[in-house]
């Protein structure tokens, strides 16, 4: 297990390397200095300020500069906001971010899983026909569409939640089922396809013939082990809730770390997308590592595939 | 038990000729014709083709149907709701909104189509040539693609569309860069599980070239995977492509799509919500019918209900 | 016997090991000798992963050997390198296979499965002789010319083995390889297949290597008979004097397991019963790889590995049992 | 000799993509008190179906109960509730399958798997049925049972996997045994390993047996009665050594005739049964084997024969055994016996 850690760690740094590497190059070939905006700036100033952030050093200088202090989570000051550095930006509308993302993740999976399991158990039923055209509808309308029209029916119709911002429990209501809207659908699916596979496996019609209620056999036997691909999906649904929350924290107004992002692309921040970027491929890569770790643990085959997989 | 009366002759020998239990009934059935069978009685699915085959008829032809056109701005008439004259209403410039959801239609499901067959061409042959030689071949592509999939998909597109010039082409170019991986790791999967099956071996000890293997064996049974993450990989372009509009860095004005049509609406929805309600609506329609097409296709195309 | 002596196909020490991972590597075929005979029918039996299947497939060079040398007519297989050569030697060496749903590729029509081979060699010169061909192939196997337009899936598990002979067949091979071609198949259906591969051996003077696990099936159909377990041959004998006379303990095991069709016989035999389960390829047994298992396992034979040895004539066997001053049993 | 279960006249059906699939079409059996019956036939003759519904396990739909009944203790399992059904399943009676690698749960332990139903039916506690299921492993004959129950099923080896689902399918000391076709699977040497810890369970326990097979070296091995299906049907029924000695269906000629005897010439033809079986979506009218059958008369076409009782035992359909039909000898092909078989060392 240390092993497959250490190897799994690996692959996540080289990876890391190369995304910072790739940042790095877009950014250098990227049209227009990062001083040349509307705000006019006379040469000496723009000269100086070029001096102050080491842009005038040799380029291979520049980038194992860069790359050290990537390395130290130090993605240096920002552009356009002066004073400010890129890790206080972060450090600042993480929370906001961490928690509706949390939010969605929890609805996500607690509504997907729910709905797929039902789907399955009623195959060919009302039910199941329901809670699939949901979930088409779900995978069908745009979280920023989805966004807008939870606005306009819970805050402006009927008053009942905060239309914007990020101030209390409530106000995160909206945005959070907006963000899990298109992950719960897909969860829904995958939930209903793998409990339908499981529920025919030869060990279900053991479990069934041991006189295990339908009860016992659904909740015990079938439903941890449909769950495996659910689990996989655990680092596609993190990223999807993600970039997700770009548009959903535009929307509704909310200073998390996606609003940062988008803030920082349309006014040509360079380093705070440099950082965000780094930032958002760290938080994937951990998280699919943990996915593994899950994994490994519900699955107790999995230590041996590896050498099975030869046949 | 019915009680028959039987006469001695029945009791005659017959000569069953054992070629008639040789004999197959019914008419031959290709594997193109049998999910074509499959996928006609699923009538969720064929409506969903009827309303794409609609929706690209419209792309094409509707903008002038209604005698407008989707650039001429009259601010007498801006805001104005769907009348006779603007079916569905003017927008803040006083454009027509009608002939503009069309054109954003061809906008829209252009880039979709774009995208999805650049990641068609790219991802078959990456994941072909993967899967079919595997080993370091095999090892050294994959770990390209799985670099480029550990930056989320979205961000990668939104960084290339700073860095670059913005236009129609970007944007295509900008959703292909790793768009692609998603069909490559599919038709590698598929390659890789079929080079081991017991007809390849056959046509292996045959004597058949890679060439042959690869398109008469291997490619044609990895269409139907193909056909699917292709149906579906079309309306997540078409979503890309609003959700990238919708944050301000989509096709540059007076071009429009239903995504910055949305994003122009969301301002002022609240008092105009049908500039909003069309293009959305339409977004939502389309993604719908394609994703019911390919889960019929899904349905129709998979070999493991055809035993 | 009715073949010559003359050999067709000699293996010498072939060996096939699979890289599982860095440490892992499968020695699925770990040293195996034996040579056919032109006209014989060579039948390999062992229990599953034992190898057999792995050989045959080697020795069509579906899989490179890690070591040893298959000889074809005297040429040996796995250093042909130009590709006309090795062309000609897919003709003349040809495989059925066993699984009759996964064999057959089910997006061809069966005409274009069967004519796959003539049109690789390009032996019909135009359309009219490769239908022509094709309906007498089929009419060859049982099937007729109908059956040629329609697709794998339509048929039976029987018929698509037939037509899986019938596109070996096609290319006129000296050679086949029959990979299990009757474990999928129902008891009557078996029989159907062996009835017609016999017949096609006598009319066309075909030579078979014949892999299977079923003993008495094997013994039915072969001229002699070679009893793999763990990568290594045990024995190899003419068939009727495997049956009478087995010397290797893993052949009397084997015999011994297999339930006959006769009651009588059943009530009253006292079985050999072999005792736990195949050690695994990847971390086989020291010395000799059956003593894990063997009733008669001796000191020396945890140490040292028995050569296979030709005990009495065309009788082989690898046993420390048979090594003359260790020979208690003769 | 008491019977403990009573099949009559029992159909089902499969409502399939294309059409309806008459699986089982008036199949009547019975199975007495402690011994081994065999259900002999080859893929698609409804064998697996009929040992399925037995246990009710069939799923409905796709599958459909025709008609007809299964009389267990004097009650009609077909008329049963999910809830009554499952105090009998895995207490009065027990099944196993053909493929031991799939049909245990993966992520579950061994021990859990066996104590499920001995919490369920015996109100054990976890200690208990631990405890019990190291007993259960012991007798199995798996070594280390008390390491064995704690681990998952892929760290057993197919004959073990096997060996721990008749250790779950015993766990309660059913009445009854069906088997699956148990040893399908499994290479020859762990097959006798597993029929003789049948055998030997079954002297132990008295548990009676259902054995579904398709391999008559099997049936003869361990069967004291044998019911032969084809075409959805029972053809004939009989002791074990009625069945190999004085067959009386061509059928059972043909599948005997298939078999190679040790001793038998190697010019010889096997004696195949030409064909392919009946399609049963569309079945024939009359007797299923019509089509197959060297002996096949006018009357066979379209009239399925009742059943001829031969002895006590042995009950046979089929219109040659009519006065009015040609007499026909059991060809030689058929004849089993005198094999001679070494089996020491």
């Amino acid at each position: 297990m240390a092993r497959y850690l250490l190897k799994k760690l690996g692959s996540i740094v080289v990876s890391l390397f190369i995304i910072i590497t790739i940042t790095f190059i877009l950014m250098k070939i990227a049209p227009g200095g990062p001083f040349t905006s509307e705000r006019k700036t006379s040469p000496a100033i723009e000269k100086q300020m070029m001096e102050a952030y080491g842009l005038n050093d040799p380029i291979h200088k520049q980038y194992i500069d860069y790359l050290i202090k990537a390395a130290k989570f130090d993605f240096g000051p920002s552009f356009k906001y002066d004073g400010q550095e890129v890790t206080d930006i972060i450090k600042r509308s993480l929370p906001y971010s961490l928690i509706l993302g949390a939010e969605a993740i929890l609805i996500a999976l607690a509504f997907g899983v729910l709905l797929g399991v039902i789907a399955a158990i009623r195959h060919n039923k009302f039910a199941d026909y329901t809670a699939m055209v949901i979930a088409v509808l779900g995978i069908s309308v745009p979280s920023f569409i989805m966004a807008t029209i939870l606005q306009y029916i819970f805050a402006i119709k009927l008053q009942a939640l905060p239309i914007a911002r990020f101030e209390s429990f409530a106000h995160t209501i909206l945005p959070a089922i907006a963000l899990a809207t298109t992950p719960l659908a897909f969860i829904a699916r995958l939930m209903r396809s793998s409990m339908l596979e499981v529920m025919s496996a030869d060990y279900i019609k053991t479990a069934k013939s041991k006189g295990l209620s339908e009860r016992v056999v659904t909740y015990r036997h079938a439903l941890r082990n449909a769950m495996l691909p659910v689990v996989s999906y655990l680092g596609p649904l993190v990223v999807s809730v993600l970039t997700g929350s770009f548009v959903i924290e535009k929307i509704f107004g909310i200073p998390g770390l996606g609003n940062e992002f988008v803030v920082s692309v349309t006014n040509r921040d360079y380093t705070v997308i440099m950082g965000t970027t780094v930032f958002f491929s760290v938080l994937l890569l951990v998280s699919i590592l943990v996915v593994d770790l899950i994994y490994g643990l519900i699955d107790p085959r999995i230590k041996v595939t590896s050498k099975e997989a030869g046949k | 038990m019915s009680q028959v009366q039987l006469r001695d002759s029945d009791f005659e020998s017959i000569q069953i000729d054992q070629k008639e239990t040789e004999k197959i009934s019914g008419q031959s059935t290709s594997y193109w014709k049998d999910a074509w069978r499959r996928f006609r009685k699923n009538k969720l699915a064929l409506a969903g083709v009827i309303i794409i085959i609609l929706l690209a008829f419209m792309a094409l032809f509707g903008e002038s149907i209604s005698g407008q056109n989707y650039r001429d701005n009259d601010l007498m008439n801006a805001n104005k709701p769907p009348s006779s004259e603007h079916w569905f209403g003017t927008d803040n410039l006083g454009r027509d909104i009608f002939a503009r959801t069309w054109y954003g239609a061809k906008i829209s499901l252009f880039i979709g189509l774009m995208a999805s067959l650049i990641d068609l061409v790219i991802g078959v042959i990456w994941g072909a040539v993967a899967g079919f030689f595997g080993g370091k071949i095999d090892e050294y592509m994959m770990r390209i693609a799985d670099v480029l999939y550990s930056v989320p998909y979205l961000l990668v597109v939104i960084l290339l569309m700073v860095i670059m010039p913005q236009g129609l082409w970007t944007l295509i170019i900008a959703m292909t860069i790793t768009g692609w991986i998603n069909m490559a790791r599919i038709v590698r999967g598929q390659v890789m599980q079929l080079r081991s099956e017991e007809y390849v071996m056959a046509a292996k000890s045959l004597g058949a070239s890679n060439a042959r293997l690869l398109f008469k064996h291997l490619v044609p049974n990895t269409m139907g995977p193909i056909i699917v993450t292709l149906t579906l990989t079309i309306p997540s372009a078409i979503f890309t492509e609003a959700f990238l509009s919708y944050l301000g860095l989509g096709v540059p004005a007076p071009k429009a799509s239903w995504g910055t049509m949305s994003s122009d609406a969301l301002a002022s929805f609240q008092y105009y919500p049908y500039q909003l309600f069309f293009p959305a609506f339409f977004i939502c329609l389309t993604m719908l019918a394609f994703n019911i097409v390919g889960d019929g296709l899904r349905d129709a195309l998979d070999p493991k209900e055809r035993k | 016997m009715t073949h010559s002596k003359e050999k067709l196909l000699e293996v010498n020490n072939l060996k096939k090991h699979f890289k599982l991972n860095r440490q892992d590597i499968l020695k699925a075929v770990d040293g195996v000798t034996f040579d056919i005979y032109k006209g014989e029918t060579f039948g390999l039996v062992g229990e599953s992963g034992c190898g057999k299947s792995t050989v045959g497939r080697t020795i069509l060079r579906l899989y490179e050997a890690t070591d040893g040398e298959v000889k074809f007519r005297g040429e040996d297989v796995h250093a042909i390198k130009s590709k006309k050569r090795l062309k000609k030697f897919n003709q003349s060496m040809q495989m059925i296979f066993q699984d009759p749903y996964a064999s057959l590729n089910p997006r061809m029509t069966v005409k274009d499965i069967i004519a796959e081979g003539m049109d690789i060699h390009q032996l019909t010169k135009n359309n009219k002789e490769r239908i022509k061909r094709v309906n007498a192939l089929l009419e060859t196997v049982g099937l007729n010319s109908e059956h040629g337009n329609r697709y794998p899936h339509e048929f039976s598990g029987g018929q698509r083995q037939r037509i899986g002979i019938a596109r070996a067949l096609a290319v006129n091979p000296d050679f086949i390889v029959a990979d299990e071609p009757i474990s999928a198949l129902d008891v009557s259906i078996q029989a159907q297949v062996v009835n017609l591969l016999k017949r096609l051996q006598k009319e066309h003077g075909l030579t078979y290597l014949f892999i299977a696990h079923d003993l008495s099936m094997v013994k039915h159909i072969s001229d002699r008979v070679g009893v793999m377990y763990l990568g290594k041959m045990a024995e190899i004998a003419p068939s009727d004097t495997l049956y009478k006379e087995p010397l290797h303990p893993y052949t009397k095991a084997l015999l011994s397991a297999i339930p006959l069709p006769d009651p009588k016989v059943e009530r009253t035999r006292e079985r050999i019963i072999l005792e736990g389960d195949l050690p695994s390829p990847v971390n086989p047994p020291s010395g000799c790889r059956f003593r894990t298992r063997c009733p008669l396992a001796m000191d020396i034979c945890r140490k040292v590995e028995p050569q296979f040895k030709e005990y009495k004539k065309d009788h082989w066997v690898a046993c420390h049992l048979y090594d003359g001053k260790n020979n208690k049993l003769s | 000799m008491k019977k403990i279960l009573e099949v009559n006249d029992l159909s089902i059906s499969f409502d399939t993509y294309n059409a309806e699939v008459k699986a089982v079409r008036g199949v009547t059996f019975h199975l007495n008190e402690k011994e081994t019956l065999a259900i002999v036939g080859e893929s698609g003759s409804g064998k697996s179906v009929t040992a399925q519904s037995i246990m009710q396990l069939i799923p409905m739909p796709p599958g459909k109960f025709v008609g007809g009944s299964i009389i267990f203790n004097g009650e009609d399992l077909t008329q049963k509730s999910e809830k009554q059904m499952e105090n009998i399943r895995g207490k009065e009676i027990s099944m196993i399958f053909q493929d031991p690698m799939t049909s245990l749960n993966p992520t579950m332990t061994i021990g859990k798997q066996i104590a499920e139903s001995l919490i369920k039916h015996q109100n054990m506690s976890k200690k208990a049925a631990h405890q019990r299921g190291v007993e259960l492993l012991k007798l199995v004959g798996i070594p280390n049972p008390d390491v064995r129950i704690n681990q998952y099923p892929h760290q057993y080896s197919g004959g073990m996997r096997q060996r721990a689902m008749i250790a779950i399918a015993l766990a309660c000391n059913p009445k009854i045994l069906i088997a699956d076709e148990p040893t399908t699977a499994l290479d020859v040497t762990i097959q006798a390993q597993i029929l003789d810890l049948m055998r030997d369970l079954q002297q132990k326990t008295g548990t009676a047996i259902i054995m579904i097979t398709h391999d008559l070296g099997v049936v003869a091995n361990i069967a004291h009665r044998v019911a032969v299906m084809y075409g959805g049907k029972v053809v004939e029924t009989g002791t074990v050594d009625e069945i190999f000695y004085n067959p009386r269906h061509p059928y059972t000629w043909g599948l005997l005739g298939s078999m190679p005897k040790l001793d038998q010439n190697k010019d010889e033809e096997l004696q195949a049964i030409p064909g392919s079986p009946p399609d049963l979506a569309n079945p024939p009218k009359g007797c299923p084997f019509v089509a197959r059958c060297p002996y096949a008369m006018k009357v066979c076409k379209d009239h399925m024969p009742e059943y001829t009782k031969l002895s006590d035992t042995q009950k046979t359909a089929c219109w040659l055994l009519d006065e009015r039909a040609p007499k026909v000898d059991i060809p030689e092909t058929a004849v089993v016996g005198g094999t001679k078989v070494h089996d020491s060392f």
